[in-house]
This record gives structure tokens, C-alpha cells and sequence, in this order.
């Protein structure tokens, strides 16, 4: 299994370089002088200086996978994609230049690689859809620079939702949209099937992120084909590092694992359905 | 804040002597964890050794443990709220046979005292887990969970004074380790409850654990939490908690350790200065990690701007009302 | 805000019907205040005629009246808590005969419905205060409050289940007036004294009162409050008096009116969804004296959003757990 | 007694049109469209958007005398003195033009007219502290509007805390400061009891306003010398409109007055003590 790459002990402050709004949704970037560089798949828990608002929310951090991170002079810069919909995203979403971002990560598990799920494999299928394409692009290109062949289906409901795929400007892509403005009209998991279908995909593995009913379809196309599948899943966090076990997942197996942890990234095998109680949004 | 993280636990620092004894056991600083908000095992998977370098608390406090082992509550488990959370985690825990074999090893590699949080829906279960526990060198003291809102024990243990009077008299025999008894705040009178347990040979009580709580989703009305309902916790609670705290040390002769919404140095010595003899940090540690190492260099700061070489001895609430 | 200011309590409004009838008192939406936290007195005085005219409750809970006057508690009596406040007022009044004498008459003037709010340290003088308030035909309600943590009468009413079915049951044949027992939040089992309270012939009853609490000037470490604790209120204790509200309308036949931190519409709906027939505003009447009426305008929004003409008959949240 | 000027019911939002920093004051003016013109003693309960911060405090309305008030087109533009002392005040010295300020007032009772503290008064003595001599500056003018002769005396502690002078561009003010930056070396108090010997002393009344030391030895040297004396007090409030009882002053008969509704103006003889519990800051 991929080795993750610990997070520096304790929260930091970084200075926010970029925040452009792209579609419905924002790309935050901040300058991280003390972080190593993360792996795809891994996340961070942000906040800001002056968190807390009028109704006393947010008062815990909030999540965020790495949507790209480039290593530079002395400083990784960290892209996060993010949808505002809360107290928490909402103040985030409005950071300004200079100000500061309070982080603590790179945490969690990063995707495996495409040999560590299926021995053998010969390329790769990536699969998102609205907000949840963002770990997706930051796995592209370290696929890319791996070497392994793949394929990028991306899923929007609608134009507003679709400012995920300013992450992917230079790479193709193929999209479903369910109002048709880009695409296929329907689903992402349309273009999945038909992928699936393809006498190539035998060696092929599959990677999703995305809203909750998103992944399960996933889960249940791969489980009926057969196909290692990997998803990056959502759950309400309060710590992010395993210490309050409020990122219940349920296992097929019965119990639970903690997704900060043990995920975010998560064998579709392990898990009874991608559909948890509270998580994610669309 | 990172200028105030100067390194840790463990080292000596100039200024303030923070250290303390605390049931016998000698303590570099006041401040604890509050048991079951840092898994130091998770912990070290996130942040790797740097975790033991910069250790923020004095003493380690386990998350409860329970004699069989629980998977927790279904999800949702979390609900934010105004300036705090309530939980429904549920006491997920790998049971005694596990916590002895995986976890306690992997504990003991920390620089500092070890504090085994336990609780059993029975006496017998609380006895079991005493002497087992009790047994092991790598454990310091013992917490006895007797106030978790989010498990259906038939036990009312730490709503009635009788009842942990002779909870406590049961377990004193079983073991020569510290008992602490961890008192809820969700009854009348958490002082005469303390008072019991002393009488029945509690060496410490803490408190408090959190409010029982709920929350609802704003889409469905429903509970939003799976359990249906949780407990609160964060600085929602402060004033609830140093109000309890200042009843039970005024009640008790033994030493009494302080939590609720503790963020800071100034809440800290708020809490010291009612008459605990430390204090643990919670959910602070959700937000940074190393809430608890910033909160000890702060507390440093506040004796250290009233001129003060050590820890108040005498709690100064006492002469205040 | 001002936007949803649509005319008060008074006017029919468009949308969704607020109205109720509660202990057989028609009222015309259900958001009432919480006793002492809105003087209409004092108001007039401050926003002349237009307090009337935009009169923002449907029903007018006076501040707890005693059978002799009280001066209150000694200054400082406010302290300003992470999302909420604790007070130390210590029921200042002017005694049942000057209530009657000179406030009744001026809060007779109001248009709503008029509930008189009473506590007294012993049995036989809550007798007098319902018996005598319950003549005047200005009066629609009794509050009994049985449950404020800023003044130490003899009784712990509030407390105790048994306590509380007795007062009722000696109340009870005072008066024909509905009697409303006002709940402590400080207890093990709020719904059990509500229960008791309902035998006992309570006609409803309503909840949160604050809870207990402290904080300290930072400067001297000694209690802010001049009582040196009093009661936290606002919406740290939302998600406390929401569970509370749950357990006590699972417990109870009878009307239950809820509060505790409401500040908002969807804030309201969840209290009516977890059972509560009407729900009252305290706190955030300070911040906004027009914010019940915000609140009415936000809860008539949050209906009809879910294509409700009218207020949820049972309890939703019934179902839900 | 003067008839104070009833608020508008409800808090009402006003644009924020200046914010200008005077020592180590602000001075936040803000448009009110909705409220009438205040009087001289009256006071506003002001909050922010965004109100409540990271410690989950601000979370009450924070009291505010006004210092100036200046009708026009439509709207009645308010002065505010402040100073920031703790996370209110901090905020609202912080508001950017533009900004909302939220506002409940005119609160309370005016300071009364000279003849209704002292039939046939014909002078007035107006003694100011620190941050306190924010409603001394409407009052001034007000007195001068009336024709009512008056000498007006400053004290502060240092050049940081002189910056309500501001205030008094255009008047006759006689100063004192603690460190001698200004005027006399020592207290305002210096400076009554030289004028209190005057022989026109007899007809004037004293209105003061200050920090809680000052004002009690305002109070006791009117006292000691049987003069008529007004004080602007201050005590942490909650509601500032009659409803919480917060704001308890003691009476020298016994019992207490709510400073929101009975005040802010007292008479000093009224009161036991100008040092009230957990009131004012230097
Ligand atoms: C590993 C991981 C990676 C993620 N990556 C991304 C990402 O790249 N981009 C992105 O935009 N998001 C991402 N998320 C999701 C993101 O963390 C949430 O959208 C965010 O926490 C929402 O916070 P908020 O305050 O804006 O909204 P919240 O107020 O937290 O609301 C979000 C949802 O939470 C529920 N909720 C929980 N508590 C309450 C409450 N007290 N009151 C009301 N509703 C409540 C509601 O259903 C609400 O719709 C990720 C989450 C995880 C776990
Ligand atoms: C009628 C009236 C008129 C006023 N006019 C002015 C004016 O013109 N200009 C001006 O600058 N000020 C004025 N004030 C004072 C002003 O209201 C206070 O300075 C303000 O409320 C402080 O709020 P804050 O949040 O900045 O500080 P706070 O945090 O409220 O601290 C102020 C003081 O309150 C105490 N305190 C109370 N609760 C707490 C708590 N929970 N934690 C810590 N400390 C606490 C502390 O002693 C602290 O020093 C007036 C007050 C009144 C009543
Ligand atoms: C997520 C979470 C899990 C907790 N688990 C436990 C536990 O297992 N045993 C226990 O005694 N207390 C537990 N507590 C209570 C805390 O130890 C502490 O008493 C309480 O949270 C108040 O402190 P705080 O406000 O600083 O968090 C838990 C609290 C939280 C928030
Ligand atoms: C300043 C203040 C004074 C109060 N006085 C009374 C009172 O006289 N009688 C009473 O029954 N409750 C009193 N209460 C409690 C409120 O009625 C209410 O139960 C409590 O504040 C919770 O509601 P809230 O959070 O909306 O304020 C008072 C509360 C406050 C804040
Ligand atoms: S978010 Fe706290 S354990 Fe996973
Ligand atoms: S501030 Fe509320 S009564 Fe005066």
C-alpha cells in the first residue's frame, strides 16, 4: 500500500497566493513553507484566522483534498477546489490575497497505485463528478508521470457544477453532463459503462470521487465487472487524524474504519455502500 | 501560535515551574488530554515520530475502554454547533483482550504517565477491567468512565452519589493504582457525587464529560446524528464546566481535574484557579493538534505576567466566595 | 432583516397559519418571550408607541414576580460566554403588590394574551401569588418558575419529580388560570419532573431554564458576578435544551413550550419539531428587540419552503427516533 | 427632566461612512436613514456584521454614547468614540467604509438642561476623561446652541488616550494629563476644584463623564461643595432597553437603577458611588 506522507505536527498558517472563482466553485491556492509535498488522495483540514461567525459557525475545521500541489522555491503551493455551502466553505471560499490559511496535513491515505489493486494492471480509469473531481486531478498527473495510461470521465450536473474541469485544462478528458451542456447527456457513469465494456478494460483499474450516489454506482458497476476499484470518500470530521472517530465509514465486513485515517481513499471491497449517513454533497 | 509551540511536554522550560504531582504521579505541566479526543496510536500513523518529540500532554489519558469490544454509534457521529460539537461517537474500543494486546505496547512508548480510562455497563465489568489493568506496569492510573452520555448502560453510576460511593468501594480494593473518577455534568448536584466517590476511595475526580445534547438535519428535522442524540462539548460548555468544577473542589479534599472548552492559557489557569489541580484539553486538539502545547506555553505566560514562580496551591476561588 | 419585519404579531400574514391554541389561549403565532428577558414597561419607555404597534409575541411573559420585593443581585450581573451569557439578575421585582399595583395595569395594555411569571421560597407563598394573580382577569397564564439558579430559595422543586407533582397538586385548586411549570435544565432527568409536574396538574411546560454557570475577570481571577455564578443562556445551550425539549415532549401529554438559544426560524421549527407546541425567545431579544418578530417572519418562510399551511400538528420528531 | 428621544423599534442597519483613528481612538461615523436625531447623553447599541469571532465572542451588543450627530439629506449622520479594549470594540474599530453597522437608539435618558438640576443655573462646568468625553462633545454644542455659558475640562492619561480632542476642534477646552503632554500636570479633577472656588461658581451645574475613578471625585467634590452634578455612566449591558437588568447602578437610598433606562445620565446625588462593579474602563 502507497506509504502516506505524514503531516507536520501541529496546525500552521499560509499565506493565500490565488482564490479564482471558476464555475460555481473557487480554487483556493496557499504557499506552504513548513508541509512536504503530498501525495494524490491525501487531504487537509483548513481554517482561517477569524473562524467562528456570527452563529458560532464554523468552529471546527473542515476538510479538503489536495486538488494539485507544486513544489517550488522553498514553498509547495496547494490548490484546493471548493464548493460553497456552509459556514465553513463559505469563509473559505471568501479568503483574500495575504491572508492566512490555518492547515494541518497532508493526511490520510493516498491512492494506491494502479499495481498495488489489480497485479498487473495496465492502465487506469478515473472517474468524478462535481466538487469531488478534485482529488482526481492532482492523481492525473502523478499517473501521468508514472507512465500508466488512462482515461478521465467527468460527470457535472450543470454548468455552475462544472468548474471542477479548469483542473484538467491541459488533458483530455471525456464529460457527461445531466443537463447536457457538455458531453453526454446523463450520467458519468454512462461513459463508465460503456469504458467497462472495452476489451482493454480487463487490465485496467478504476479510481472515482465524487457525490455519494455517484460512487455507488461506481461500486456496484466495478463489483458486478469484477473491477478493482478505488473511492475517495466524504464524511463529516471534526480532527481529521483519528482521534475523535467521527468519520464512521461502515465495512462489508461488519464495524466501521475511520476515513481519516484508514481513508479517505478506500478499496470499493472493503466497504458495504458508498451511500454514508451525513456525508457529502453534491 | 507556532512561536508559542516551544518544544513540548517534556523539555524544561524558563519561566513558570509548571510540574506538579498529581495521586503520586509527577507531572512535567497541568495539562492532560481528555480521554477519547487524542488517539496517540492514530496519531502517530498522521504526524509519525514527531508526535513522541513534541508530546503536548503531561500524562496520556486512553480513550474508554469497555471489557467486550464496541464498534460505536451508526453515522453521523458529529453535529456542529455554536461554538461547539456534539458527538455521538459511542465508546468504539477494541474490548480489554485487545486494548492489553494492541494498543497498551504501542501507549507505553510514550514519554508519560499512562492513564487507562475504563467503563463496564456492570460493577463486575468495572471490577474485571480494574484489576486487569490495574495489573500492568505500563499503566499509571485508572479513569472510571461513569458519565459517557452516548452508551444505554443500566448504570446511573455517576448520577447518584450512593451509587458511585459504592462503585468506588467495590474497586479500591482491586488495585493499588490511582482510581479517577470521571463525574457527568448532567445531574443536579455533581458535587455530592464527587463527595461519594472520595468517601469511597477516589484518589481524583475530572469533569466534566459533555452535556447530553442533540441536533437536528435542517433538510429532514430529523436527529441528524445517528444515535439520535450526543453530547456537548468546547468552549458552548466553559462556564457550565468551571461553575461544576469550582462546586467539587470546594466539596472535595482530593485533587480535581478540569475540562470543558478549554482553548487557551487564560482558560486553563481560569479552571486552576477554581481549584483544579490540572486540566485536560478536548476538543481544542480538533482544531490544532497541538492546542494543548500552545495552551501550556500560554498558561506559562499568564504565571508568568503575575509574577508567579509555580501553580496557584491553594485554589484562589476558595477565598473568593 | 428589516425586510422580514412584516408587520408583527398582530396582522394576519400572508403564507403559511402560525396560529395555535395553547392551554385553550388563542394565540396568533407561537413565538412568545421568555420570562425576564423582555420588560414592556422599560420598552415602551425606550421605543415609545411603536412597541404596540409591532408588537413581535403572541403571548407576554412578565418577569418572575416574588410575594416581597427583591432588589436583585449585587452588580456586576452579565458575562459575556463563546456564543452565549451568563446572568446573575437574581429576580429584582417589585413584589406580588406592587406588580399588581403598578405593572399589571401598563402590561395589561399590551394586545396579546398576558402570562404572569411567579416563584416564591416556600409552598404557601407560591399559594398567594397564584391565588391573587390568578383573580385578575388581566392574567391568561400562571409560569411557575420553579427552576431559576440565581436565587437560593428553600425549594428544590425543580429538581425533584416528587416536589414538583406536590406544588401542582397544591396550586392546582387556586385557580381556573392555566399553570405553566417552568423546567431546570440542572438535573439527571428533566422529563421525569415534567411527568411529575403533569400528574400533578400542571396545564403545561416549558423549558430551558438557564443553566448554572460561572466565569472569572481575568485580571483579578476572582468571579465576574458580583453572586459569583448564575445561569448560561443563548446558543452555546441550543442543542442542550433542544434534547431537554425532546425528552419532556416523549414524557408529557400536555403543551410544552420550548427555548433555549432560538435565534433564528429554522432554530424555532426545530424546537416544534421535536415536540414543542410554542417556543419562546430570550437572549436574542437583547441583540435585536425586534428579533422574535424576525424570527415569526423566518419560522412562516421555513413552512412554507416545505409546503406547509400550518404548524406541524405531531411532533415530527415522534417518529424519528 | 429632559424627554429623551424614543428609538426606532428593532435594530436597523446603517452604512458605515467614516473611520478615522485619533490617538489611539477611533472615531466611526455611520449614516442613519431610519432613526431620529439623538440628544446629548443618549446612547446606541452597536454590533457588526459578522459579529462573534473566533473565541465565540463578540456575541452581545457593545453600548456606544454618541458623540456627534449631524442631520442632513435624509439622514442623521452619528460620530462614535472608540477605544479597543476587548473583542467589541476591536471589531467595530476595525469596520471598513461601507460596511454595515448595526445599531438599536437613541437609548436612554439626555443629560438634563442646566435650570432642570439647578433652577436659575447660568453656567455649566463639562469634566472629561479619557474615552469618556464622547458625549461631553454633543453636549457642548448643544449647551452652546442653547446660549448656555460653559467651560469645558479635558483630562487624559497620555497622548494615546487624548484622541477624543478631536472632538473639540473648534472649542475652548482647558486640559489636564497625567503625564504633562497637555495642559496641566495631574488630574481634570485639578482643574474643577480651581474653578469650583470661582466665585461664578455658585450658578453652575457639573456634568461629567470619564472613567469610574475620575467620576467619583467629580461626585464628591460637587458634593462636598453642595453643586448640582450630572454623570454619564457606564456598566456592562446586555440589552440596553430596559430588559435584562444587567445594568444595576446602586442607589444611595438602597436598591439599584437600570443605567439602560433610568440613565446613563445620573444625578450624583442619586447614587452612593460613581465605582460601580465591573463598569467603565480608563
Ligand atoms: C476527505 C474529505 C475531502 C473533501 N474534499 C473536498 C473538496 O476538495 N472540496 C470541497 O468543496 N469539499 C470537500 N469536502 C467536503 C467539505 O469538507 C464540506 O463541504 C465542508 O465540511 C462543509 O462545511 P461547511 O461549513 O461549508 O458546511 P456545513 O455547515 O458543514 O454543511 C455541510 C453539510 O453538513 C451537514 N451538517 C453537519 N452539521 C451541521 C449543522 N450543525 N448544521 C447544519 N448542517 C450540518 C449538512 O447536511 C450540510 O449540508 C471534503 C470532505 C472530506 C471528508
Ligand atoms: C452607556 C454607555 C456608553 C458607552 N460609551 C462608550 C464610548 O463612547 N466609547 C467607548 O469606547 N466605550 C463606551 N462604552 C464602553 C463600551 O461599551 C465597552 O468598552 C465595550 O462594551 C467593551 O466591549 P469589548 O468587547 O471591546 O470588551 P469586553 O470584552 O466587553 O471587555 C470590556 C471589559 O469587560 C469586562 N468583561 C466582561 N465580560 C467579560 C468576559 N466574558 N471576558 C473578559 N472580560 C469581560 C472586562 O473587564 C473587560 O475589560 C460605553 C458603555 C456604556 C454602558
Ligand atoms: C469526540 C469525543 C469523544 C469523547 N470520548 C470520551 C471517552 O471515550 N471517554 C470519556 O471519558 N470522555 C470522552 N469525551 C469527553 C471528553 O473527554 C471531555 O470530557 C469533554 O469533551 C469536555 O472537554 P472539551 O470541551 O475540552 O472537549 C469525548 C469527547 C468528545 C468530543
Ligand atoms: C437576563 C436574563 C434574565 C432572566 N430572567 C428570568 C426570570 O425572571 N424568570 C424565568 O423564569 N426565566 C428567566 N430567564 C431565563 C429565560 O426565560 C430563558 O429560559 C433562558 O434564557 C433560555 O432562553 P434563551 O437562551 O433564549 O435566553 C432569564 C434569562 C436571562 C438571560
Ligand atoms: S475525523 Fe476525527 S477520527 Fe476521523
Ligand atoms: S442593559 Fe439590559 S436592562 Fe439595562
Amino acid at each position: 500500500m502507497t506509504d502516506r506522507i505524514p503531516a507536520p505536527f501541529g496546525r500552521r498558517s499560509c499565506e493565500v497566493v490565488a482564490n479564482t472563482a471558476t464555475g460555481g466553485y473557487r480554487i483556493v491556492s496557499a504557499l506552504d513553507r513548513e508541509g512536504p509535498e503530498p501525495l494524490a488522495g491525501q487531504f487537509y483540514m483548513l481554517a482561517t484566522d477569524g473562524w467562528g461567525g456570527p452563529g458560532g459557525r464554523p468552529y471546527l475545521p473542515r476538510a479538503f483534498s489536495v486538488a494539485e500541489a507544486e513544489p517550488g522555491e522553498g514553498a509547495v503551493r496547494l490548490d484546493f477546489l471548493l464548493e460553497a455551502v456552509g459556514p465553513g466553505t463559505s469563509r473559505l471560499a471568501a479568503l483574500a490575497l495575504g491572508e492566512r490559511l490555518l492547515l494541518t496535513g497532508p493526511l490520510g491515505r493516498p491512492f494506491s497505485k494502479p499495481a498495488e489493486l489489480l497485479s498487473g494492471a495496465d492502465g487506469a480509469v478515473l472517474v468524478g463528478g462535481g466538487i469531488g473531481i478534485a482529488p482526481l486531478a492532482i492523481l492525473r498527473r502523478s499517473l501521468a508521470d508514472a507512465g500508466v495510461p488512462q482515461r478521465v470521465l467527468l460527470g457535472f450536473r450543470d454548468r455552475a457544477h462544472s468548474g471542477g474541469l479548469e483542473l484538467f485544462r491541459c488533458s483530455e478528458v471525456r464529460t457527461a453532463s445531466e443537463d447536457g451542456h457538455s458531453g453526454h447527456q446523463g450520467y458519468v457513469t454512462d461513459l463508465l459503462s460503456v469504458v467497462l465494456e472495452g476489451d482493454d478494460a480487463a487490465g485496467a483499474v478504476v479510481y472515482a470521487c465524487g457525490p455519494p450516489a455517484m460512487l455507488e454506482a461506481v461500486r456496484v458497476l466495478c463489483e458486478a465487472r469484477g473491477i478493482a476499484c478505488e473511492l475517495a470518500m466524504e464524511t463529516p470530521m471534526a480532527c481529521g487524524f483519528g482521534s475523535c472517530f467521527g468519520c464512521a465509514v461502515p465495512l462489508a465486513g461488519g464495524g466501521y474504519m475511520r476515513l481519516c485515517v484508514d481513508g479517505p481513499t478506500v478499496n470499493a471491497a472493503e466497504i458495504e455502500s458508498a451511500l454514508v449517513a451525513g456525508s457529502g454533497h453534491t | 501560535m507556532s512561536r508559542l509551540n516551544s518544544g513540548g511536554g517534556r523539555l524544561r522550560l524558563p519561566g513558570p515551574d509548571l510540574g506538579l504531582e498529581l495521586c503520586g504521579i509527577r507531572l512535567a505541566h497541568p495539562v492532560i488530554n481528555g480521554s477519547g479526543t487524542f488517539d496517540a496510536i492514530a496519531a502517530r500513523r498522521a504526524f509519525g515520530e514527531q508526535l513522541g518529540e513534541r508530546f503536548p500532554f503531561s500524562m496520556f489519558v486512553s480513550k474508554t475502554i469497555t471489557p467486550e469490544p464496541r464498534a460505536g454509534n451508526p453515522p453521523p457521529r458529529l453535529y456542529e454547533t455554536p461554538s461547539g460539537m456534539v458527538n455521538s461517537i459511542g465508546l468504539p474500543n477494541k474490548g480489554l483482550e485487545g486494548f492489553l494486546l494492541d494498543d497498551l505496547p504501542e501507549l507505553a512508548r510514550l514519554e508519560v504517565p499512562l492513564c487507562v480510562s475504563v467503563m463496564a455497563p456492570s460493577r463486575e465489568g468495572f471490577a474485571t477491567l480494574v484489576e486487569r489493568v490495574g495489573r500492568r506496569d505500563e499503566v499509571a492510573a485508572i479513569e472510571l468512565n461513569v458519565s459517557c452520555p452516548n452508551v444505554k448502560s443500566g448504570l446511573i453510576v455517576g448520577e447518584q452519589p450512593s451509587e458511585s460511593r459504592a462503585l468506588c468501594e467495590a474497586l479500591r480494593p482491586l488495585t493499588d493504582k490511582p482510581l479517577i473518577v470521571k463525574l457527568t455534568p448532567n445531574c443536579a448536584d455533581p458535587a455530592a457525587v464527587a463527595a461519594a466517590a472520595a468517601e469511597g476511595g477516589a484518589d481524583a475526580v475530572s469533569l466534566i464529560n459533555t452535556l447530553r445534547a442533540t441536533g437536528l438535519d435542517p433538510a429532514t428535522l430529523r436527529p441528524w446524528l445517528g444515535a439520535g442524540s450526543g453530547g456537548l462539548s468546547g468552549p458552548a460548555v466553559r462556564p457550565i464546566a468551571l461553575d461544576q468544577v469550582r462546586r467539587v473542589a470546594a466539596a472535595v479534599e482530593i485533587p480535581v481535574i478540569g475540562m470543558g472548552g478549554i482553548e487557551s492559557g487564560a482558560d486553563a489557569l481560569a479552571f486552576l484557579a477554581e481549584g483544579a489541580s490540572a486540566i485536560a484539553v478536548g476538543t481544542a486538539s480538533f482544531r490544532d493538534p497541538l492546542a494543548a502545547d500552545r495552551i501550556r506555553a500560554e498558561l506559562a505566560g499568564e504565571l508568568a505576567e503575575r509574577g508567579l514562580e509555580r501553580l496557584p496551591p491553594v485554589p484562589l476561588a476558595s477565598t473568593s466566595t
